[in-house]
């Protein structure tokens, strides 16, 4: 095998510099555009641009080829700067049939490159994508560079000396593609040929075929004159460390192992599979080498009560679902609250109500989290903002529980759990520990256990079974402060309501206050969860178009953070922008009768960074 | 069964709790037994944990000095996985109802058993919801006249040792309240079975189904309506005047006057991996036959929490264990 | 047997008049302290009072006799003008064990009359409820009118001639005591000897022996020089009409009934028992000859399914719970919501959260049952304000769901639910009918059906299997509107989320708009469910008292009555009474931006009306 | 069996909706047999409803030209039950996976069977959750890895005969996906029968669990790995070369080499009372033993919808039809 240089010869081709791009590679299901996709980005990240990403997958596990419930898609931005997103517009959109043609078209700006895989628009292809005209011959690609490749037929070509079946020469076509592309932005295809090495070790025919498609599809971006230059896109100037990139699920599931390790505990996951939650199951599986158990339950409900359980014996024990999976909990969610163990759940939200849309994002579990059970039952709520911060949400959720006794929510949602984004490694000594305190032994001659006495943040102790002399009952009903025991008297009720929700309200002593990015007067964006991207460049953007405009985007939901009345009381408008029909703008009025404006979206999709800046616009009547 | 010497009597596990069940309730002989078994097993208080639904029989958990959960109606089972896949070194036992373990938590009952999670099962089963009221539960009869069917049930009930059975129990029992011996005797081999022991005790509830299970407990009846199982031995009952044979695949009674030897009579074996027979004798009802009594089941087979745990070690055997450091910095990494 | 009036001769004592008594019974679970009350409330109801009462039970099957744990009340306010609550101070207390008396003395009036059963309080019974010293000779009884009566021994010599034994006779001394009581208010004892005839009808010694017990009670009263008069309670002046005492569930069953008679529907109930709901079941189980269905399910799941599939058949379904039962059903809920069929979910609820106070009463679940589903999921609330009202409300609930093809809430509480009150009997024919149409068969030609087309209520068709030409399929996933067909379209999903909510916002057109009693400026106190008598009587006395102060309750929490935005602007405060920690006031702050003032209380009890009358008094500067 | 000559064709059964089951899906050939059945037995579109709950099998309604409920996951028996004890008169088919009925919804699965309400659950089992992307589900054999169990599931599985025939049920059978015509008779028999009828269909997911069922399907083995069931007829297998013979309360396999008449097996008889048989033929696995398909048992027990509607008209018989005004005047009243 000769070097990469040798092989993939960089460009002859002059190189226009742009400070970010955004690509999106489309085709169906089987036609590997996750795979293509994941390559771009590691590329790019490794190369030190910052990245974002955005997958979208089809509905059904293998809907029917060629139609246009069967397109998968893989956006990613690539950038010289930092981003918060995986891009608005496309501009570069790549698209292996007719179906995957007409579903994304609309997402390509004005003038953006159209790369079409020609081969595949036959009358059969059409059919399948239910058009009667080719959209490569009607005003559909009208405005674009379109740029027509015979990407099955070179592949074929390509692979040939392989000598593998037609068949299974199409399979390459995506290295095809994927070498265009990365001829087009001038990518290191080093470390594509090595996931290529490694994943068809096996397979040395294959390998070679996927690499000889790779090539072609280089070569004829420098051979055809259908592009006159190529784009470069320079490094970004990240924080110095080491980096990796990320997905939301798999950040999550490590920060979970992380704050395992920090506590000094073992890690005990009780989880019913559900998209697109499942993933977190998926990886701490892998990690049985922490110490980690994990246990697919019968259902939800199952889940989470073994996860209790767990708690109750002294590990650190989490349970995972989307929404329909945390309706069912919560009834156990309750009894761990007035059980007041630590344990987290974690809601990837997808959209709803019911069933809704499995495979889509969406905001809209926030008032089920806060309120889905009976009885005045706070918890503390916390979210994450993006792919990387899931890893730093999962220890602090963890720190909480432990330090206030408490079960705590963590919602991500749908974008943030497959998306993926550059995360800092960091080093393992900075992690702070997290103290935890079991009561030690005791023998009859001591004081009576109490296991509802209350230290200073009103946490009880976390005795566990096994432990001499603390023997002790817990259970739904309502319990004598102190000693735990079952009491109907109704002072004790009142006294027990309250300090349950002044714990939490105490939460707010151990979490940051929100920070003001931008003016601190004129309009504030107010975000939380997976649309910080989205808001964090809007506001950029409104900035430099020189808006009087802020962001604050929140972690903690439940408490809000100590000063943000202060901050919310300095600005002039509120834009709460979510994706829902209005679930933290209803927190926010209820608690800082603040006249906050919604900003709503219920598509499934992320928010358009200039969705954001047009509302923006709007209210600080720009 | 355990060769050290009792340390604790049966009195160290009572709480410090009012028990609230009502005057001449079944569950009482229940608790007692409890204690004492576990002080003659040498069990330590601080060691042992029980984990209960919603019911009057799930408050049990409050009159032991013991570690204790009242959790969630029909959820005990789930509550106990979690907890001793984490704490197998714990003696773990659910009690529940016949309405928290076979109507709403009917679910998790036959996955705990399936899997085989090493703890004990007791299910008190009263045949009406008590704590609710009197509302028929699912081993009510068809017919039951009760405030929720006050022109009588209609669902056939379920038997709960057929359904563990068929939920691959590998230990399954039945006792009586009031039988005290016996009672005892069946807790301890629950106790001593690794693996879930699922344990069914008939329990009289005197304010909302009196009586149901009258002809098991009462002096006049019990020798002809019950048949004690015991390992190896044919099935004798009626004071040695009657036995139950095979007859095909169906059991029948027959009178032991002497044409019938005791070597054609149904010989009763715990421990046979194919649950055929365990299943046979959980079809025998009253009044068309005497109903089985003791162990049904008792074989061996891996343990849920043993294995989760092995899994751990295994895996800490082949990569060694954990390191954040190094997985943080698997697959692909940059410097910037 | 002689006639009542010569076995209960009037008395000859003077009668001193009173406009309004109440009374509390108290004694062991065992001392049929419930069959009393009962009976006290019925008879003042027959004389033509206005009743109201509050059973208050031991959470406990049989808690051990004699101890405070199983201490059985009833208290019953009966009145010559109209009242809304069973009183706050207890005017006449009757106990019969020193558990009794220490449990319930602290609501006594000072100067109020306190009987007790001086045979109650030997040593051991005085032990039983954990005392050292004897509550009768200690200060626990001074200021008040303290009566003693050796009751078990006077009973024991009453009914001697019926030859029973000690221990029947003992059960005997409720019916000593409720003459007493009879007499003491001059009652009218013939409803009672015909409801021991009936009652015992069987057993004739028994029956005779109740009798016997009464008299002797009555006679007793005549007889000692304790009493010095007795007192009168003229008859109130009510609507005129036929009257009935009803309590709250049986009312609720009641109301359902007449709901699905009134609509050409039979009803079907699925549902599982649980504390206080389970007597809608019982209820609904006795009158299957009204085409009555009901389903004891296998849990709260299967029970909302169960409705649910009703509902897809044409039936009039409901499914019935408290808290924990209801946060089961959240999953279920949230199918009914998007497949919008009509039924109905009943929420009795009681002290939470987790398993909570089960035998106690809370206004707690109100944002459970407005939030606890995933997604944006808006269902219209609807709460029963006392005992009587929930007749009105399951019709009004039912019409309101076929009207807008929704699923429809109705919030009760463990007071209303046991609570009794008289009913104003209406008249069959006044009942308006509840209009329901069914599409009808389609040959192949006809247009093809529209499951989710929108009438300008925004209902779809309620299309009934069986119907030919009607086939079609419906399902959790989001769905395009007007053919129903799965959609994963984002402005479809959109339209849809929008759609479900404007339904919702659409039922304030079809319901009363709130009524404002006493002042329209100052002070507006603002109540939900069962507060509201406590409430009303609050207002009335504070007006009386001269404050600036009006009132206005919720009916319908989901959506508001079109006119309370404008009501609550008239006035300078807002006083939101609730048996929770705020969560109307959460609603209305968000809604109208008001800074509501909670007046909470969390003690499983309803409100005093005085505590309520304070907190007028101290937000109206009085 | 209908009598009617059918009206419609199978393909009136198919509604306009795309098929979004990945190609080559065992699903197709239940689908299609299905929509055959129907309309032999001369069913009506408008009176057959289909409720599903959550998995790729339980989007069979969306294709199937009649009424039709995707539900929520594991819960379509608790619909089921409501629509048919209200209109008793419907045609209803629940159509669920090995992880909607056996994991979440084991329990309504349990109580439907018992209460015997008259429809059929056809349960697709391809032992994984195929729509969530395969983890492994309750019939997941021990040691199956995948992604939630990478070093291989500890969980002993669920046998849907065994546990619907503990739970009392009055039908039950098993078919295979590619056994066209089996299936479609397995289906039509399901269908007349009165009560609950279980079906399990042995389903191929070419994506997740590729070949899971093989050994009963391959042309080459099917003949020694499966028993076709015949009521009245020996268990006679492998082109007539072997037989099941009862030893004991066991079964075990006998070479038919002329040394055993056909009289000495066992004879299959699906209408017997007691379900031990049925039983004993749902613990006859592979590879120890032919697995028995066809109709294991099909007793007549009274249905829960037929009784809940007696009720109904018992009660208006003895009380006669409700009346408002009577009711409301029921009690004490009085008037001012
Ligand atoms: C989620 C939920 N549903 C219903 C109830 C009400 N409930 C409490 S115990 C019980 C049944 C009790 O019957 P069983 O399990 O047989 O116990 P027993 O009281 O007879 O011992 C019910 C329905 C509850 N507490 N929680
Ligand atoms: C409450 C809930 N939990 C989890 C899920 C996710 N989920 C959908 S289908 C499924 C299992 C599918 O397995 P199976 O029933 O065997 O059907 P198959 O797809 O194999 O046909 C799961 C876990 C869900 N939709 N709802
Ligand atoms: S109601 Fe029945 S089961 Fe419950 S405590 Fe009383 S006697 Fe026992
Ligand atoms: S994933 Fe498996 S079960 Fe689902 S449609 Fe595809 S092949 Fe069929
Ligand atoms: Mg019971
Ligand atoms: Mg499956």
């Amino acid at each position: 095998m000769s070097s990469p240089a040798e092989l993939f010869p960089p460009t002859k081709k002059p190189a226009e510099a742009l400070s970010g791009v955004t690509v999106r590679l489309a085709g169906d299901s089987g036609d590997g555009m996750q795979l293509l996709g994941t390559q771009l980005t590691n590329t790019s990240a490794l190369s030190g641009n910052d990245v974002a990403t955005f997958p979208d997958f089809p509905a059904e596990i293998r809907a029917p080829r060629g139609t246009r419930a069967g397109v998968s898609g893989f956006q990613v931005q690539f950038s010289a700067e930092e981003i918060f997103t995986p891009g608005d517009g496309v501009d570069t959109l790549i698209c292996m049939n007719p179906a995957a043609l007409v579903t994304n078209i609309g997402d390509l700006r004005r003038g953006g490159i159209l790369i079409v895989n020609s081969d595949g628009f036959s009358d059969k292809d059409l059919k399948l994508a239910k058009l009667d005209v080719n959209p490569l011959d009607d005003d559909t690609v009208e405005g674009y560079r379109l740029i027509k490749v015979p990407m099955t037929t070179m592949t074929r070509d390509s692979v040939e000396p392989t000598g593998l079946s037609v068949k299974f020469a199409d399979r390459c076509k995506n290295f095809f593609a994927m070498g265009l592309v990365f001829w087009l932005y001038g990518r290191d295809v080093e470390p594509t040929l090595r996931f290529i090495e490694n994943k068809f070790s096996s397979k040395p025919d294959v390998a070679e075929a996927n690499r000889l498609a790779l090539k072609a599809g280089w070569n004829y971006g420098e051979t055809t004159e259908n592009f006159a230059s190529t784009f470069s896109v320079p490094a970004a100037e990240l924080e110095p460390g080491v980096y990796k990139n990320v997905m939301g699920n798999q950040a999550l599931a490590w920060g979970l192992i992380a704050a395992a390790e920090l506590s000094g505990k073992e890690l005990f996951l009780g989880s019913y599979p559900i998209t697109p939650a499942s993933d977190i199951l998926h990886e701490l599986a892998k990690h049985k080498n922490f110490g980690v158990r994990t246990f697919q339950a019968e259902d939800e409900i199952a889940a989470v009560c073994s996860a209790i359980g767990a708690a109750l014996g002294g590990s650190m024990a989490i349970t995972t679902s989307s929404g329909p999976g945390i309706a069912l909990k919560g009834e156990g969610i309750g009894l761990g609250l007035i059980l007041e163990l630590p344990f987290i759940i974690i809601d990837v939200q997808r959209g709803g109500p019911s069933t809704g849309l499995p495979t889509k994002t969406e905001q809209s579990d926030l008032l089920m989290v806060m309120h889905g059970r009976n009885g005045d039952s706070p918890l503390p709520v916390i979210a994450a903002q993006s792919p990387a911060d899931c890893f730093d949400v999962a220890v602090e959720a963890w720190r909480i529980a432990t330090k206030y006794m408490t079960p705590v929510f963590i919602l991500s949602d749908g974008y943030i759990a497959n998306g993926s984004e550059p995360w800092k490694i960091p080093e393992v000594e900075s992690l702070g520990k997290i103290e935890i305190n079991h009561p030690g032994a005791r023998s009859p001659d001591d004081e009576p256990f109490m296991p509802y006495a209350r230290d200073k943040n009103l946490a009880r102790p976390w005795a566990l079974p096994g432990t001499p002399g603390l023997m002790h009952r817990v259970g739904g009903l309502e319990k004598q402060d102190g000693t735990g025991n079952v009491s109907y008297d109704p002072d004790n009720h009142q006294h027990m309501v309250d300090t349950r929700a002044k714990k939490v309200e105490r939460v707010a002593e151990s979490i940051a206050d929100v920070e003001v990015f931008g003016k601190s007067k004129g309009t504030l964006v107010l975000s939380w969860g997976g649309t910080y991207g989205a808001c964090r460049t809007a506001v950029k953007t409104a900035l430099e178009a020189g808006v009087e405009v802020g962001h604050v985007h929140l972690r903690w939901i439940n408490p809000f953070p100590a000063n943000l009345e202060k901050v919310l009381g300095q600005y002039d408008n509120v834009v709460i922008p979510e994706l829902n029909t209005g679930q933290l703008r209803l927190l926010i009025k209820d608690k800082f009768l603040v006249n906050a404006i919604g900003l709503n979206k219920v598509k499934g999709k992320p928010f358009h960074v200039s969705e954001i800046v047009d509302k923006i616009k709007e209210v600080a009547g720009k | 069964m355990s060769t050290e010497l009792p340390v604790l009597s049966a009195k160290d596990f009572a709480s410090d709790q009012d028990i609230r069940w009502c005057p001449g309730c079944g569950d009482y002989s229940i608790l007692a037994q409890m204690k004492t078994v576990l002080a003659s097993l040498g069990k330590k208080q601080e060691e042992t944990v029980f984990i209960s639904g919603i019911g009057c029989s799930s408050r049990f958990p409050y009159y032991m000095n013991t570690y204790g959960l009242h959790s969630i109606h029909g959820r005990a089972p789930a509550f106990a996985t979690g907890l001793k896949s984490t704490r197998p070194e714990l003696d773990v036992w659910v009690i529940t109802g016949d309405g928290d373990a076979l109507s709403i938590g009917g679910n998790h009952f036959i996955h705990l058993i399936r899997r085989n999670v090493d703890l004990n099962i007791i299910l008190f089963n009263n045949s009406i919801y008590g704590l609710t009221k009197g509302q028929y539960s699912p081993t009510s009869k068809v017919g039951k006249v009760t405030k929720s069917t006050p022109m009588g049930s209609i669902d056939q009930p379920l038997n709960p040792l057929s359904v563990a059975i068929a939920a691959e129990a590998s230990f399954v029992a039945r006792s009586v309240d009031t039988n005290i011996k016996h009672l005892r005797a069946t807790l301890q081999r629950a106790s001593e079975h690794r693996g879930t022991s699922f344990v069914e005790v008939y329990q009289n509830c005197n304010i909302f189904n009196d009586g149901v299970w009258d002809y098991a407990k009462a002096k006049a009846t019990k020798d002809e309506t019950t048949v004690e199982l015991q390992h190896g031995k044919p099935l004798i009952y009626a004071g040695g005047t009657k036995g139950i044979r095979l007859n095909g695949f169906s059991p029948e009674t027959v009178d032991l006057d002497g044409n019938i030897a005791q070597d054609d009579l149904l010989f009763h074996d715990e421990k046979i991996e194919s649950s055929q027979l365990a299943f046979l004798l959980s079809r025998m009802r009253h009044p068309e036959f005497p109903e089985p009594i003791g162990v049904f089941r008792a074989v061996d087979r891996p343990t849920y929490d043993s294995q989760i745990n092995a899994q751990v070690e295994q895996a800490v055997e082949k990569k060694s264990k954990g390191d954040l450091k190094t997985l943080f910095n698997s697959g692909d990494t940059w410097t910037v």
